[in-house]
């Protein structure tokens, strides 16, 4: 029953690369990509044939059960990991290229943040490594600290921080460096919802500001909903996209609209491909 | 100041065992001097005393042990004894005595100030050196795959040779290659240390987690960046707790060297004590030895807290 | 004026049966045959064969069984002067438990100092036809004893071994009177072997430079030794003033002092070949783990002390 | 990137030719033979990265050993290119040579100081600090009291400590197990008892929701949460208990044991006797350290630090 | 604007306690409950007059954010902690008798189950504690397992299982010994939406079958109004309830039922209820 719905919503996939927004060419291209992990107990298929088209200022968020492979296409997209089989391209270049043109900012599940630095000392981290000048990189810390709301916070540690303003620095460190791409692995999952629906408005906000291209991980149907200009649905084992839903939301969005009527619709057609997807396994 | 109440009770209870055990200690030498003074001992001959128990020799010669606590060669000093011995080799030694600070403008050879001076000097050589080493060899394990696999069993291995034992015999080495002095004793001394240094230190130099070393992997970080921004502030809280054993290793290791040479310093006045059968010595130099280490390790606890609080540690 | 330097190892640490070394220091005795010498005192465990083997030292103060020793694993040693013309070791018991005569020593715990310092009383053993290997009839239990006298007043051994200038008069200080002790010396058993002597490299000696800056170093070192002989109490302060772990008593170094001089009195510095044939038997004699396994050639040599006496 | 570098098939025959080569030019120029023994060891280096990098089975064993050799090799070479006297330090294969022709000397003393003395020790110090730890645990009085005094007699330093033992328990082995009693007993203490504080509050509060008795939390909770700890215990003290023993021989004993035979071997100038001792030593060490690990990779298979 | 609505709530929640249901005496219950830690910062007030009834066989969920008093106030039901005023029972008996009675299963956050046991050793764990004939210890594991469906799982060690049937087997642990009260601190926060969801249907189901009185606290809105009887929102420092909403929705629960309109509705009215205490604060 579930099987035909897949296949639908797969063939559809397929399809996409053409159909990046304003026909410009995609910022991430991912097309046959395979990812197969050598472990002790044998080969872990990660990945399995996915295809995805990402476009200049799309908000993309993966969602999908524990264990099918967002983090890893993730990762692959960072250079992190790297395909066994397929072509993946990021802003036209290799990944690993990508990388050391330092082309995304990259926000892990929890905020990783150093405790040794202030929340000054760590957003300028990353402009320290990459040789930015003195001057310059308090310019930038100052900027995306108020950015993220978190000025006059600079001199504290991270654990005169909450969580959430943690989060936020985290996000704030990976946009100081001010890339076109920026991807989320999870970064609100250890959060409480009040809080969470609090930086996921901040977050909305900020991508309209910025006009970036957002990749993001999460394991909630209302976040991904709330937030995706399109939600890619995968299903593990091997994993593979098992839809790729555009959202019709305004990017105008108030947190009121998820008790919308069209908001509900989306959210059940993510909940159907994820229950397809189990089924399926 | 809360934990002061329960040590000051366990260390009454400590002294007054160590009182009530005096006497049974010294039974033996006790009664031999009673029965020199003429006293009837039961029985009689220090042959026939020889083999009995300590505390039935106790028991039946009660009335003649009141010399126990003041014996000049006890098998168990009395803590009193220990603290004049202290006081006479420290203060008292310093402050009145022809060699002390007071009259001659130096520290006396005779006292405890002076050999602690003479092994800390060693210790704190032993220490440094022992730390630099098995910091760089940390690194090294960490970095290079063939140390990591090469190396670290080795390193066990070496410290399962009683180096005490051949400290004399690596002295003499050391000496006939012309190293000489203060080093001999520093390098024994940093034998024993580099140890837990290198352990604690090639775990805190593998502390930052896969997701730390990607976050630098997503920066473009070189392997120095990784190392001085990450790996090395992230090591400093094991670092710190391997440099408290090994600087009491590192005091041991000071005082074996120094037994063999014979130059001064605790060790020799510990084998010197005991050479001449002045226990009350070895006992004050054993507690001047603890006191040393104690203090040692408090002062690396301080380093610590005020390096873990300059780098922004919870206070 | 150039002097030259000589390093004397020592075989224990600084104490009166070394004060002709350190009177001469003092005293400038060295100084004045141009000779600039630092005396590095012993300890536990320290080999002086060893310090001398790696160069560490030019002369040694040795006890011969241990030359000798040395000589036969490799190490070629000459006896070039020997300041004590007797030995000083015996073995220390108890009266009361019925030690009278050596023979009675069958069946005891005697402690022992190993390190080289065994072998006389390996050899000694010997002749008595006793085994060392525990206590039973026949044989003795042999402990290795530490560095003090504590296994005698303690009662773990019936005897052990003492210097009659040193670990002797231990026993006494702690109490015990010398009506009850039995003391039965090595030279009086007919073991003696020669203690504290000079010894050098024997390649050394083919260097005739080396050979006059050994006798000038001999002569000044005997007019230390006649020094403190003749100012036993100005020779303890000396050795006082040279010990660096401060743990020497003024007492007990001029008792010493005065007992050493005893053992130094008869000797000129010169090795007596009668006393030195003595030794090697009874080395020879060491039953059936003997130390030396042949007699020894050129193992001593008076061209040094010629020079130095004439 | 491994593709770059010799593979094994080049790098470990390489390794094995240039220590025989350097092997056979030890009695000739000094120079050849250092110049050799460099060769050899980076030789070994290239064999060891290049087995790494294959992760071919068993690099864990071959890379210690590979160095050992290394250094052998590099021992025996130097010793014998610079003639450095043989009662300083004898070349491997005088070492080797001793060990073999004193076999029942060295099992006498092995039994003396090692299975007598050490073991002796290591049972009772040890038994003895995991009671402790028991009583610590169970009496925050204690904890608070006797802890910061068991850090200062951690401190006392053998050498100290060794002669007063002697002293009160004889020449035998029962003052080396005193001596090891003493060295192995607070390391013990401070790991039994870190482990027996190391459950969470978490699982506390469970064993408190089933109305658990002290007995029983101790019994299912927290000494298996502690067996991590008290292995890791066991383990650093076997080394400990082994100086120890050895080291206490020094200042007074039977006329066996190792501790014995290094120190009348030094005075003798048996130089071999005294490295094959320590080699007696070094052996018994690591085996009873690898004894100990092993238990304890087998006892706490299941926590993460044994996982990987 | 919020105030007076709490207002409103409080005042019907101090009226609950004689509403409990089929008119018997409530299993928990909490009146004017106050609950101070002393820290070294100074006291914490934790929970401030919470007056509470829970009857049996119901399904409580209390939600808040972070920090305003969840886990203490079940903990102080376990008899964990000691409130500090007002009088608390449990079964007529105070909390500490009921816990030393086995009153009640207790499931933490984190699964929690010790490594050193298989799940089988784990759920004996209180068996054994509770004195259980071995027999008899046998056959409750076997059954708690398939209650979770865990069976065939026994021998296995906790980190050979996933997270969810981790969870699974520290809620069978929870189950094994058959206490009539069941109390839950966030058993699935960990866990992703796709298992929680699983876990939820599964958890009614026992509920339903079983008809045991369950206190759960949880941090996602759906999961409470999916799963709860009555829903306690509680506002922070100090802690107190502002809002008790009983549910309207039926026994009978399919995953579907969220997206009808009723539980929109009751999502809508904790949502704002926990605005409100935001805004309070
Ligand atoms: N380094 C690795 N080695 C072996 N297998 C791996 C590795 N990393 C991931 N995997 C496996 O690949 C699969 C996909 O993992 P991935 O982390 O991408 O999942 P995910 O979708 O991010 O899951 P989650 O929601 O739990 O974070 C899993 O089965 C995982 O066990
Ligand atoms: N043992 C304690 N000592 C001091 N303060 C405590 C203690 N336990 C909890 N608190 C404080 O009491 C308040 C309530 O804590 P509680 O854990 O009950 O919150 P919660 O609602 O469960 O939060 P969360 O959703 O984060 O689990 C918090 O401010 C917390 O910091
Ligand atoms: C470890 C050891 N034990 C005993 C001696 C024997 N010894 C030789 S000289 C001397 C001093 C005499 O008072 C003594 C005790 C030693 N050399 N080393
Ligand atoms: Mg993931
Ligand atoms: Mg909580």
């Amino acid at each position: 029953m579930a099987l035909p719905h897949i296949m639908e919503r797969s063939a559809v996939t397929e399809a996409r690369p053409d159909r990046s927004p304003a026909g410009s060419a995609p910022v991430i291209s991912a097309t046959d990509l395979d990812l197969t992990f050598r472990t002790n107990d044998g080969p872990v298929h990660a990945l399995k044939g996915v295809n995805l088209a990402i476009g200049k200022g799309e908000f993309v968020s993966f969602i999908g059960p524990s264990g099918c492979g967002k983090t890893t296409f993730l990762r692959c997209v960072a250079g992190l990991e790297h395909p066994t089989g397929g072509t993946l391209t990021v802003n036209g270049m290799s990944p690993d290229e990508a990388r050391r043109a330092r082309a995304y900012g990259y926000v892990f599940q929890a905020a990783g943040l150093y405790p040794w630095r202030t929340i000054g000392g760590n957003i300028r981290l990353p402009l320290e490594i990459m040789g930015f000048p003195k001057a310059e990189q308090a310019e930038r810390t100052r900027r995306v600290l108020e950015l993220v709301d978190l000025a006059g916070f600079e001199k504290k540690y991270p654990w005169q921080l909450s969580g959430g303003m943690q989060q936020r620095a985290s996000i704030a460190r990976a946009l100081a460096f001010d890339a076109d791409i920026l991807l989320m692995d999870e970064p609100f999952g250890a959060l409480d919802e009040i809080v969470r629906d609090r930086l996921n408005e901040e977050l909305l906000r900020l991508w309209d500001r910025t006009g970036k291209t957002i990749g993001f991980v999460t394991h909630s149907i209302p976040e991904a909903v709330y937030l995706s200009t399109k939600i890619v649905v995968m299903s593990p084992r091997p994993g593979r996209i098992t839809d790729v839903i555009d959202s019709p939301l305004p990017r105008e969005r108030p947190l009121d609209i998820r008790d919308s009527r069209a908001f509900i619709e989306i959210a059940h057609r993510v909940r159907e491909g994820l229950r397809a997807g189990m089924v399926d396994d | 100041m809360r934990a002061l109440g329960p040590v000051l009770v366990v260390l009454l209870a400590l002294l007054a065992l160590w009182y009530a055990a005096v006497p049974v200690m010294n039974v033996q030498e006790t009664l031999t001097r009673a029965e020199r003074a003429g006293a009837v001992i039961e029985p009689a001959s220090a042959v026939e005393r020889r083999d009995m128990a300590s505390i039935g020799l106790a028991l039946r010669n009660a009335g003649q042990l009141g010399e126990a606590w003041s014996l000049e060669r006890p098998r168990l000093p009395a803590p009193h004894q220990i603290a004049a011995e202290i006081w006479a080799s420290t203060w008292d030694e310093e402050v009145n005595g022809r060699r002390g600070i007071v009259q001659s403008g130096s520290f006396s050879n005779r006292s405890l100030v002076y050999h602690a001076g003479i092994t800390l000097t060693a210790t704190a050589a032993g220490f440094a050196i022992g730390a630099v080493l098995g910091i760089l060899l940390a690194v090294g394990i960490v970095h290079s795959r063939v140390l990591d696999l090469s190396l670290m069993p080795w390193a066990i291995v070496s410290q399962t040779i009683p180096i005490v034992a051949l400290a004399p015999m690596i002295i003499v080495v050391l000496y006939s290659v012309g190293v000489q002095g203060l080093l001999p004793k520093a390098i024994i001394s940093a034998y024993l240390s580099f140890f837990p240094v290198v352990v604690g230190m090639v775990k805190g130099l593998r502390a930052p987690d896969a997701m730390q070393l990607d976050q630098m992997r997503t920066w473009n970080a070189s392997s120095a960046q990784v190392f001085w921004k990450l790996r090395l502030p992230a090591s400093v809280p094991y670092l710190f707790a391997s440099m408290k054993i090994a600087v009491a290793a590192s005091l041991v290791g000071a005082i074996v060297g120094e037994l063999p040479v014979q130059q001064g310093g605790l060790g020799a006045r510990m084998l010197a004590g005991s050479y001449y059968g002045q226990t009350a010595q070895i006992w004050a130099a054993l507690f001047a030895a603890a006191a040393l280490a104690a203090l040692l390790v408090w002062f690396v606890g301080w380093l610590e807290r005020r390096t873990l609080r300059a780098m922004g540690g919870p206070a | 004026q150039e002097m030259d330097e000589v390093t004397l190892q020592l075989k224990w640490v600084t104490q009166a049966q070394f004060a002709g070394y350190y009177v001469a220091l003092e005293e400038g005795f060295y100084e004045e045959e141009g000779l600039d010498v630092t005396i590095l005192p012993g300890g536990p465990d320290i080999a002086p064969t060893q310090v001398i083997a790696g160069g560490g030292a030019d002369v040694i103060v040795e006890w011969m069984p241990a030359a000798l020793a040395a000589r036969e694993n490799g190490l070629p040693l000459v006896n070039i002067a020997q300041p004590f013309a007797a030995s000083g070791m015996q073995l220390t018991c108890w009266g009361d438990v019925g030690i009278e005569s050596p023979e009675d020593l069958d069946n005891r715990t005697l402690g022992v100092w190993f390190f080289g310092n065994e072998y006389p009383f390996l050899s000694w053993m010997s002749t008595l036809g006793i085994a060392t290997d525990g206590a039973s009839e026949g044989s003795v239990e042999v402990l290795k004893q530490g560095f003090n006298v504590d296994p005698l007043l303690q009662r773990q051994a019936d005897c052990i071994s003492t210097m009659t200038y040193n670990e002797y008069w231990q026993v006494i200080d702690a109490g015990v009177t010398p009506e009850e002790l039995v003391n039965f010396r090595y030279d009086e058993q007919g073991v003696a072997t020669l203690e504290d002597g000079l010894y050098v490299m024997e390649e050394d000696l083919e260097d005739p430079e080396f050979v006059d800056e050994m006798a000038r170093f001999v002569r000044a070192s005997m007019r230390g030794w006649k020094w403190a002989e003749e100012n036993p109490e100005e020779a303890a302060m000396i050795v006082l003033d040279y010990d660096e772990t401060g743990a020497q008593t003024e007492e007990h170094q001029i008792r010493m002092m005065n007992e050493v001089a005893k053992l130094t009195a008869g000797s000129d510095g010169a090795l007596d070949p009668e006393a030195y044939q003595i030794t090697v038997d009874t080395l020879l004699g060491g039953g059936s783990d003997p130390v030396i396994t042949a007699e020894p050639e050129g193992a001593w040599t008076s061209a040094v002390t010629d020079a130095a006496l004439n | 990137m491994s593709g770059a570098r010799p593979g094994p098939a080049l790098a470990v025959p390489a390794f094995a030719g240039l220590a025989a080569l350097a092997l056979w030019s030890a009695t000739g120029p000094a120079a050849l033979a250092l110049a050799l023994v460099v060769l050899t060891a980076l030789a070994g280096w290239g064999a060891v990265a290049a087995l790494s990098a294959r992760g071919t089975a068993g690099t864990g064993l071959i890379a210690p050993l590979a160095l050992g050799l290394v250094v052998l090799v590099a021992w025996e070479v130097l010793v014998r290119a610079f003639a450095v006297p043989q009662v300083i330090l004898p070349p491997p294969s005088v070492i080797a040579a001793t060990f073999a022709a004193n076999l029942p000397t060295l099992w006498g003393d092995f039994v003396q100081t090692i299975l007598k003395g050490g073991l002796t020790g290591y049972v009772i110090g040890c038994g003895a600090a995991f009671l402790t730890a028991l009583l610590v645990d169970r009496y925050d009085f204690l904890r608070r009291g006797l802890l910061p005094l068991g850090s200062f007699m951690a401190a006392l330093p053998i050498v100290g400590t060794a002669p007063i033992l002697v002293m009160w328990y004889g020449f035998g082995w029962q003052s080396k197990a005193a001596v090891v009693v003493l060295m192995v007993y607070f390391p013990m203490l401070v790991n039994t008892v870190a482990g027996l504080a190391d459950t969470s509050a978490m699982q506390r509060d469970l064993m408190r929701t089933y109305g658990a008795s002290w007995g029983s939390t101790l019994a299912k909770l927290r000494l298996p949460a502690a067996l991590p700890f008290i292995l890791n215990g066991l383990k650093i003290c076997t080394t400990l208990a082994l100086i120890g023993a050895i080291v206490a021989e020094f200042f007074g004993s039977p006329t066996l044991g190792l501790g014995f035979r290094i120190s009348t071997s030094i005075g003798a100038l048996d130089l071999g006797m005294v490295w094959a001792s320590i080699v007696v030593a070094a052996l018994a060490g690591t085996a009873f350290y690898g004894v100990v690990a092993l238990i304890e990779t087998r006892v706490t298979f299941w926590h993460p630090s044994q996982r990987r």
